[in-house]
């Protein structure tokens, strides 16, 4: 087959297999659109393979498919970047969309929504394929969006859910705000690059270094540098980076399998891919990695601290992957863009892992979301715990497992950059391990360890989202193996993708010329491959760090609060209550948000409608007109008295004037 | 072989003659045994009137900015008015979507409208002529007579087949437009002796004009087209007229005729008026980005659906005047496309408003909820509208936007920054109506009672989301129709008409 | 002196046999309706003589008192379709109150006569004896309904204002004479010839000449008459009597300004612009707050006569032209709109308010889009006959650097628009109120209408034509 | 003062004052009769102006038919006098102001100059004003003089339209019906059946 | 001497004392007639004061005719005021008050 043909083959194949589970859905029944759809995502996963293996022998591509748009000498078109970075994208949003999908059969075994679900997450699969096969940034921004309408729509996938359906709102709204930003950095790469295609706009980096630009009065910016911050908004809004991350809590309204999908392996990882690929423009502005760096090691810190005191177990998974998100960010900012990458990969698995083994348990806990009532369900639910606790491991960065090489390496990452601000985001991400652990053992122990609180469920939770009307007697049991067999297949990267792929991916200059790094300017990642010495001695070394110290504490620390003390958390609550309220309300940030800006456009919208369009321009300008007219008329008309002798003394008076104006002026 | 027999008066008075025979099967009311046969002549000469404009399309030579299709005759050779038509890529593509939506608006009609059934029909028909002559004139007088025509009918469409406030909307809307017309006259027959006894807009641009004489005119043909476009202060006549217009008066006003004023600054402003248009561009992008960001405020507000649209449309009008007065091709094509696009997503999202407004008879937001319930289909293609209307990529939504903030920037940062805010605005007040309207359980058991589109709303949404969606994915052939006109008027609009001082 | 010197006012003769005869023939047998069908014929009569004598210029005998030129016959033959029309759309209202007599039809053919001395006069006292003799036809016409109190009264308020009118016109046409010696308009113009400007005592005399005429335009602010008697007299003779002398007027404006008095051409002109803004503004606002529509016609008129005015002060052929189009549309515009008001109302009561339009569309769709034609063509709306109307004299306006004007003009007519719109919507938008047992108008009648209505319609499309005529007939005229 | 200024001079005050008089006196029959003293006056200044038969033609037609029509109908009208002229005071002067202004502006315009009018030179004495008049009347100006005509004509048709009526209570006959009477429209034979006594008699028509 | 200026200005004396009947006169039409005919009859001085000094004898035919006239308005004038007072029962000009704004 042709190499071209394959590249339209691996997004298109999803995106047929949506359209026929979308629009023919109900022809072709249950078992048809699984089928289709899996078909799609398999023939991608398979492509993609096949581009791995084509791009490992040294080949890249960079061509359009069609001509999208032109105006003036300006061409936009529609085409495929495919090198290292892309491929290696493609696999890991192929691999963990076919995953999901095959859990999917066994998850949304009773929802009335199936094939419109499959539908979905295909075209979702699609739209990510599109945003990093790009080879300019107006597809990038079209895989961008439309990532973000799937998103919108699997949230609210339980429309009749009204949280569903606030969410959907906000995820969508949030994402804008950053699309925002988006969309003007992409104006300024055409409105000073004079195009969008990537390889053309980073040819030319180097020559508008030296461009400046005036956005306030009397304050000159470097083009370069504005372009990169409002492309990093972008991402910031993408991948739920502070302030704009307060979508992602939210959106776990959705289906479980989505959460997987979206909102911890593929859809968040747009914004670090984005700013990875973006790498020439980013090395050429410090102020601009400075900016993204401590962006992400606010997040990666303090999204951490409100995953412990989440009771819902999608809800710490979810704030764990901000915090992971803040992680790769942290990267980024170091100008280590291929640990990043590194990371997001590693992360795509476990967290997938983990999101799947989450919604396995609330299967098994007939949705049932609330740690609180779970506890010792290692017995009932063992490959669940089993690859949980692979999860776990992986997330709080246990040695040889695979997030430990990523996490470890961004930590040493960000400890040799000299940016402004890297000193702020070593502390983050150190600080940020202790609660990593803690947060993920906390769940972890709640879940499958102590007492068994699964009975004294459902008692506060009436979920009507499948009328389940079967209650929670019977002890949970293990899912089948369409969900268990995803949970094995994911358990099995996450142990070893880190130990295999750490040397070539991060040392090893893999990505070649995918990821541009002045190593003079930023020379973190140099000192990275330096102190590299191969898999098993980083890891070995790894037990003697700080970090790893960290991470035991953490998983200590829940151990004691959970296992051994549990009625201390309630006291610690107790008496911590300004610091338990704050992270109780997320840093009021939704308060803040829902207030300000939500309350606040519609409080101004109101006042604009109703004193500019009602008061002033209807009330005063148009209907003031039209009275004055009416005003005016009723005094014309009283003058036609009726009386013969008013109208004689008009003419009279009419003669006078005109003989007074005419003849003696 | 097409010159000879006049593809676009054709495109002007088939809908008419097809109007006034519907007009004339029409009888009194009650009398229902004919309405199926008035709606079904309708019906052909609306598709005619389609039928006859897509030659334009196919035909269209794309490599040249003259005029194409040109008709001529004399009609009042004493002032030297003539009938002469004829479209370039700008004018074009709008004769084309006019026959179009006026298809869509017969069919919209069809079961909905029981009184008058034949007055309804032949009005829009005879509108649809009407608009197609506003586009294909390129006589000034021709122009305005068709112009001031087309208000006829929709005046009668608001009032007759309006909603309870009809009648101060209809006649606002009325004397709103003919305010900013009739200053037009004047200025076209001040033109008309500048250049030296010519209606010809050909001939007018390329009048020498002195700076004083460009601003006057400026200011007249201003708020001939800014009452049209709308744009503020002058819009508050758009939201009355769309909530009480009949759906499909609401259709043909946002698709088709707020773009007649649009059309305007393209054809009459910019290149007639080049040098008062860069003096006074300032004017007409502040009130732009007024009506993108203020307008996207108050269209937050609403509470009733078709208010919301109708500022929506205001908003994304903003656009198309922003781009325009950017004065480079990614503005100008921008806002050509986004009128273009507007036309196909306002009208749908007015036909969708229809279409539940003939089953609950509301068009207040608070009385739905959970339509999607009862109507998953409807909402599928409802949703797809209000994501084109949010500017959602791979939608004909997106393309204008996007293309008139490239243009924005080029110029002033902040010129993009304001209307970008259109990205969350618009996604705003479009997704939290829908999410308002469509999601959520069904609260009020009227909506339980709705049944689904049938196939003849179906068939009309559906042609909209094709267009909507092609238009997005690839937009190529469009703007491709319009680059050698705009490149023209842009060459054009770079060069100072001022008379030079130096005489030799 | 032979018979063949009278042949330059032959119509004019004929005319006055005819209402003669009428006169002793309805006298006589006391058949009510012999009047009708011999005034038509005698118009028709007319028409015919006025057609086939119209090359013939002006002879010996009534050199001095008698101009005919093209002018004269476009407009004399507009006056007898505009008496004919009112004639046959008044006649069902006229057998209806009463006046279905042979006075009427022998007044309205003395009022016609009049008219007709007016458009061919070349003196001062030609001028004034039409004047007169059209005015006392009027005065009577509007008293015709003797048991009417509001025709009485309207009758009185247009006699003493119609009075005190030529009064003025007398005083300025005496001044006039003393000035020059001479009655004639020629031997005027002669007279003043290589006068630059007007000395004080011309331009006083032009002060109360443009008075009288304005009385008989209705221009403000002589215009007062204009709604009292609209409304009061009865609707078939408002209908003669808005249309018809409408041509006289415009023709003594031309004969009296532009024929005699060309040298003062740089004061009558802002005379008439004064008055052209004043009518404007009074006629279009008071319409507004109308409820009787003959009265809201009557203000309308008021504007439209200003407008008229603005294309005279042109003071081009182009000017002069697109005022007598302007006129001449006017015409047309008025019969049919009153044509239709006539048709509305009922034995017992006039039904002249506005109410009585109320959902016409759906009694009567035809005549309701004929009323809706006609409402939007005065309003100036394309493509009818009105906006051409406005259009030509706009041009020669701005032609004439007259912008301003044209811009304040048009402002006016935007509130014009408001009121005709009214119209439209009361009979499209509202229901119609029960119980109006309307006349059931004659098929004559609708045919008449119709071909009137259509003629609003068909004039406007192409407009050709008509303003062909009245530039060439301008033209040949001047 | 030569004669004729001292006439002038005097039938204009009388004129004046005559008109004055009309104008406010209390009855209309007394404004009638200084009108008909105005009329006398004005007649004579037009003599001086060699104008003679158009003097004597004011006073035969205006004092001789016109005022004589005048006083006719002021009596014939049931007028309540007492109640007119109440608040004849209240509108005075602005009606002065207004007639004083425009009397003060023709002053301003026609005084003064002559308009480059000499004396005219005295007629011969065998200058007849009526047969000069009558001369031009029925040659150059017999078409007016046809109008005029017209015009009484008018009038009469008017006044006789407008004002003759046929009072419902008066019985009058019409002699040409009178005249062209048949018996048969006046006689019918009616059969009249023999009745029988007691049975009610039907009413014929 | 007189001139023809004495005249004319007798004659706007006339003109202005007629204008103050119109004004003056709210109770009696007749009066307002009368005023009607005094103006006439100060158009008419001026007419025959021109047409004497011109030595021009249109002006005395125009006189001729203004007096012709004059009767006949009278006679329609006094017909109309007839018809009114049998309407009306009043020929007070305040009376004349139902048509108006």
């Amino acid at each position: 087959m042709d190499m071209k043909t394959l590249y339209l083959l691996v997004p298109m194949a999803p995106l047929v297999g949506a359209i026929i589970a979308g629009l023919f859905g109900k022809i072709i029944g249950r078992r048809g659109a699984h089928m289709v759809t899996i078909l799609g995502v398999a023939i991608a996963f398979l492509g993609s393979l096949l581009i791995f293996q084509d791009v490992l022998a040294g080949n890249t591509y960079n061509g359009s498919v069609y001509t999208w748009l032109a105006s003036g000498d300006v061409r936009l078109e529609i085409g495929f970047l495919i090198d290292r970075l892309t491929v290696l994208m493609m696999l890991v949003v192929t691999f963990v969309s076919l995953m999901v999908h095959i859990y999917t059969i066994g998850y949304m075994a009773e929802d009335p929504g199936y094939q419109r679900f499959f539908s979905y997450i295909s075209l979702f699969t699609f739209s990510m394929l599109m945003l990093v096969m790009a080879n300019n940034f107006l597809q990038l921004f079209f895989g961008w969006e439309a990532v973000g309408l799937v998103s919108y729509l699997l949230i609210g996938f339980w429309y009749t859910r009204e949280t569903a359906i606030y969410a959907n709102l906000k995820a969508f709204l949030v994402n804008r705000v950053g699309d925002f930003g988006f969309l003007l950095g992409i104006g300024l790469v055409l409105a000073y690059f004079g195009t969008l295609d990537y390889q053309q706009v980073f040819n030319n980096a180097m020559g508008m270094q030296g461009h400046m630009m005036t956005i306030f009065e009397g304050h000159s910016w470097s083009v370069l540098t504005v372009i990169c911050i409002l492309l990093f908004i972008g991402a910031m809004g993408k991948s739920a980076q502070f302030p704009l991350h307060v979508w992602l809590p939210d959106s776990m309204e959705g289906p479980t399998p989505i959460s997987a999908l979206i909102h911890a392996a593929t859809m968040v990882t747009a914004g670090i891919f984005m700013v990875a690929r973006m790498s020439p423009l980013f090395e050429l502005s410090d102020t601009a990695l400075s900016f993204v760096m401590v962006i992400g090691a606010i997040t990666a810190l303090f999204m951490g601290f409100l995953g412990v005191i989440q009771n819902d177990i999608k809800r710490v998974v979810a704030y764990s992957t901000l915090s992971q998100l803040g992680y790769m960010t942290v990267a980024l900012g170091a100008s280590a863009y291929s640990v990043a990458i590194f990371h997001l990969m590693t992360h795509a698995f476990f967290k997938a892992l983990l999101f799947l083994a989450a919604g396995s348990v609330i299967m098994a806990m007939h949705h049932e979301q609330d740690i609180r009532n779970m506890g010792g369900l290692r017995k009932y639910l063992p490959i669940t715990w089993i690859t949980s606790l692979i999860g776990s491991l992986a997330l709080i960065g246990m040695p040889f497992l695979s997030g430990f090489y990523s996490k470890d390496s961004i930590i040493e990452a960000v400890h040799a950059s000299h940016l402004a601000g890297s000193g702020f985001a070593y502390f983050a991400v150190a600080a940020g391990v202790f609660v990593t652990a803690f947060y993920s053992f906390r769940m972890y122990f709640m879940v499958f360890h102590g007492k068994e609180r699964f009975h004294n469920a459902h008692a506060q939770h009436n979920h009507t989202e499948e009328g389940d009307s079967h209650g929670h007697h019977h002890a949970p049991r293990e899912t089948p193996w369409v969900v268990t067999m995803p949970l094995i297949l994911l358990a099995i990267p996450s142990i070893v993708i880190g130990y295999l792929t750490m040397g070539p991916l991060v040392a090893g200059g893999w990505f070649g010329h995918a990821i541009h790094v002045n190593t003079v300017l930023h020379p973190a990642m140099e000192e990275l491959v330096r102190e590299f010495h191969g898999a098993t001695a980083m890891a070995l070394h790894g037990l003697t760090t700080l970090p790893f110290g960290l991470a035991v504490a953490g998983v200590a620390t829940a151990y004691y609060l959970y296992l051994v003390r549990p009625d201390l958390p309630q006291a610690i609550r107790n008496r911590a209550g300004l610091i338990y309220t704050i992270l109780e309300e997320k840093y009021g940030f939704d308060r803040f948000n829902d207030w300000f800006f939500a309350g606040g456009a519609r409080l101004i919208g109101g006042r604009l409608w109703r004193w500019g369009d009602a008061t002033i321009i209807d009330g005063w300008v148009v209907n003031g007109t039209a009275r004055m007219v009416g005003w005016v008329a009723a005094r014309t008309r009283q003058i036609q008295s009726g009386y013969l002798y008013h109208y004689a003394f008009a003419m009279i008076v009419g003669v006078a004037l005109l003989a007074t104006l005419f003849v003696h002026f | 072989m097409f010159e000879s027999i006049g593809i676009l008066s054709l495109t002007i008075w088939v809908p008419i003659v097809a109007g006034l025979l519907v007009l004339a099967t029409g009888g009194k009311d009650g009398a229902s045994g004919g309405v199926d046969g008035q709606r079904t002549l309708a019906l052909l000469g609306a598709a005619l009137g389609f039928a006859v404009s897509l030659p334009l399309w196919t035909g269209f030579n794309v490599s040249t900015a003259a005029m194409q299709f040109v008709e001529h005759a004399n009609w009042i050779p004493l002032f030297n008015v003539h009938y002469r038509l004829g479209v370039d890529g700008i004018s074009m593509p709008f004769v084309v979507l006019n026959s179009f939506v006026t298809l869509l608006v017969v069919l919209a009609g069809w079961a909905v409208i029981k009184t008058k059934v034949a007055q309804y029909m032949a009005a829009f028909l005879i509108q649809s002529g009407l608009i197609n002559g506003v586009f294909a004139s390129l006589d000034g007088v021709l122009f305005y007579v068709f112009f001031e025509a087309m208000l006829i009918p929709l005046y009668l469409i608001i009032g007759i087949w309006g909603g309870p406030n009809r009648v101060y909307a209809a006649i606002k809307f009325f004397l709103y437009t003919l305010l900013g017309s009739l200053l037009m006259l004047v200025a076209m027959i001040y033109l008309f002796f500048v250049s030296g006894g010519s209606f010809d807009i050909l001939v007018w641009h390329k009048v020498p004009l002195a700076m004083g004489a460009q601003m006057l005119l400026f200011v007249a043909f201003f708020f001939a087209f800014a009452v049209k476009v709308p744009m503020g202060p002058v819009q508050t006549w758009v939201p009355d007229a769309h909530v009480e217009a009949p759906t499909g008066g609401s259709v043909v006003l946002a698709a088709i005729t707020l773009k007649v004023g649009a059309y305007g600054f393209l054809r009459f402003t910019l290149p007639i008026l080049p040098d008062a248009s860069h003096e006074l561009a300032w004017l007409i992008i502040g009130l732009s980005l007024i009506a993108v960001v203020y307008i996207g405020l108050v269209a937050l507000v609403q509470s009733d659906m078709k208010k919301l649209i109708a500022y929506s449309s205001i908003a994304h009008m903003g656009f198309v005047t922003l781009g325009f007065f950017m004065f480079n091709s990614w503005g100008v094509e921008g806002g050509l496309v986004q009128m273009i696009s507007h036309g196909f997503v306002s009208g749908a999202l007015f036909l969708c408003i229809g279409v539940m407004y003939d089953r609950l008879h509301s068009r207040q937001i608070s009385d739905y909820g959970g339509v999607v319930n009862s109507m998953p289909r409807f909402a599928a293609l409802f949703m797809l509208f209000a994501m084109a209307n949010s500017g959602l990529p791979a939608t004909s939504g997106f393309v204008g936007e996007f293309m008139v903030i490239l243009g924005a920037i080029q110029v002033n940062f902040w010129y993009a920054a304001l209307a970008g805010t259109t990205l969350i605005f618009g996604a705003a007040y479009s997704l939290w109506m829908y999410k308002r309207v469509v999601f959520g359980p069904i609260t009020r058991p009227e909506v339980a009672g709705m049944t689904d589109i049938d196939s003849r709303e179906f068939l009309i949404l559906s042609m909209l989301a094709v267009c909507v969606l092609v238009m997005g994915i690839y937009p190529f052939p469009v703007t491709e129709v319009m680059h050698a006109s705009v490149n023209n008027l842009l060459e054009h609009v770079a060069h100072s008409k001022l008379v030079p001082l130096v005489a030799h | 002196m032979t018979l063949i010197d009278f042949l330059p006012i032959v119509p004019e003769i004929l005319v006055l046999v005819m209402a003669s005869v009428i006169l002793l023939l309805t006298a006589a047998n006391k058949c009510p309706t012999a009047g009708y069908v011999p005034s038509l014929l005698t118009l028709l009569g007319a028409a015919v003589l006025t057609i086939t004598t119209g090359g013939l210029g002006t002879d010996a005998l009534v050199r001095d008192l008698v101009i005919v030129d093209p002018m004269g016959d476009v407009l004399k033959l507009v006056t007898y379709l505009a008496a004919m029309a009112s004639f046959v759309y008044g006649r069902a209202y006229l057998r209806e109150f009463g006046l279905l007599r042979g006075e009427y039809f022998a007044l309205a053919l003395f009022a016609v006569l009049g008219m007709m001395v007016m458009i061919s006069s070349a003196s001062l006292l030609t001028l004034y004896l039409g004047l007169e003799l059209l005015s006392l036809s009027l005065y009577t016409l509007v008293a015709m309904q003797r048991d009417s109190a509001q025709a009485s009264e309207a009758a009185m308020k247009y006699f003493i204002l119609g009075a005190l009118a030529s009064g003025l016109l007398l005083y300025g046409m005496s001044l006039l004479y003393g000035a020059t010696g001479t009655l004639e308009l020629s031997g005027i113009a002669e007279a003043l010839h290589g006068q630059t400007g007007g000395t004080m005592l011309l331009t006083f005399a032009l002060v109360f000449i443009v008075a009288g005429i304005g009385f008989k335009l209705g221009v403000a602010p002589f215009h007062m008459w204009v709604p009292d008697i609209y409304q009061g007299a009865p609707t078939a003779v408002t209908l003669f009597l808005a249309s018809a002398p409408k041509l006289a007027a415009f023709a003594i404006v031309m004969r009296m300004l532009v024929l005699g008095l060309p040298e003062l051409l740089h004061d009558w002109q802002s005379m008439l612009a004064v008055m052209a803004v004043a009518s404007l503004a009074i006629g279009n606002l008071a319409a507004i707050m109308q409820t009787n529509i003959k009265r809201m016609l009557a203000y309308s008129t008021i504007s439209h006569m200003g407008f008229l005015l603005l294309g005279v002060l042109a003071a081009s052929i182009a000017g002069f032209a697109a005022s007598m189009f302007y006129v001449v549309s006017y015409v047309i515009m008025t019969l049919a709109g009153f044509g239709l008001i006539v048709h509305l109302s009922r034995k017992d009561a006039e039904a002249d308010t506005l109410d009585a339009f109320r959902g016409l569309n759906r009694d009567h769709p035809w005549l309701a889009a004929m009323m809706a034609v006609v409402m939007l063509s005065m309003a100036g709306l394309p493509p009818f006959l009105g906006f051409y109307a406005k259009f030509f004299v706009l041009q020669a306006l701005v032609g004439g650097g007259w912008i301003a004007l044209a811009v304040l003009a048009v402002m006016f007519s935007l509130i014009g628009a408001f009121y005709y719109l009214r119209i439209v919507k009361l009979m499209y938008f509202d229901t119609p109120s029960e119980g109006t047992g309307r006349i059931a108008p004659a098929g004559d009648a609708i045919g008449l209408l119709s071909l009137n209505g259509l003629a609003v319609l068909g004039l406007g499309l192409l407009p050709q034509g008509l303003l062909v005529l009245c530039v060439t007939v301008v033209q040949a005229s001047i | 003062m030569e004669f004729t200024s001292v006439v002038f001079y005097f039938l204009s005050a009388i004129l004046l004052l005559a008109g004055l008089r009309v104008v406010t006196v209390r009855h209309p029959v007394h404004a009638a009769l200084f009108l008909v003293l105005a009329f006398f006056t004005a007649a004579g200044l037009w003599v001086l102006l060699e104008a003679e038969f158009l003097a004597i033609t004011l006073v035969l037609v205006y004092v001789g038919a016109v005022m004589v029509l005048f006083l006719f109908v002021v009596m014939m009208l049931d007028i309540n006098i007492e109640t007119m002229r109440a608040d004849f005071r209240k509108y005075l002067p602005l009606a002065g102001l207004i007639s004083g202004l425009m009397a003060l502006e023709m002053y301003i315009v026609l005084g003064g100059q002559n308009f480059g009018l000499k004396m005219p030179t005295p007629k011969s004495a065998d200058y007849s004003n009526t047969k000069a008049l009558g001369r031009v009347l029925y040659t150059e100006y017999a078409y007016a003089f046809e109008l005029a005509a017209v015009i009484l004509l008018v009038a009469i048709v008017a006044a006789i339209a407008l004002t003759l009526r046929r009072r419902s209570g008066l019985k009058w006959r019409d002699p040409a019906t009178q005249v062209v009477v048949k018996k048969a429209d006046r006689l019918r034979m009616v059969n009249l059946k023999p009745q029988k006594p007691g049975a009610p008699v039907e009413d014929e028509e | 001497m007189i001139t023809v200026n004495h005249y004319l200005i007798l004659g706007s004396l006339l003109f202005a004392i007629s204008i103050m009947g119109l004004f003056l006169n709210r109770k009696n039409l007749v009066v307002i007639l009368m005023a009607i005919e005094l103006m006439l009859l100060a158009v008419n001085m001026n007419f025959v004061a021109f047409s004497h000094y011109l030595n021009d004898l249109s002006g005395q035919v125009f006189v001729f005719f203004i007096l012709t006239v004059a009767a006949a308005e009278s006679a329609i004038g006094l017909a109309i005021l007839v018809l009114l007072f049998r309407n009306l029962r009043s020929i007070h000009v305040d009376d004349l008050g139902s048509l108006k704004g």
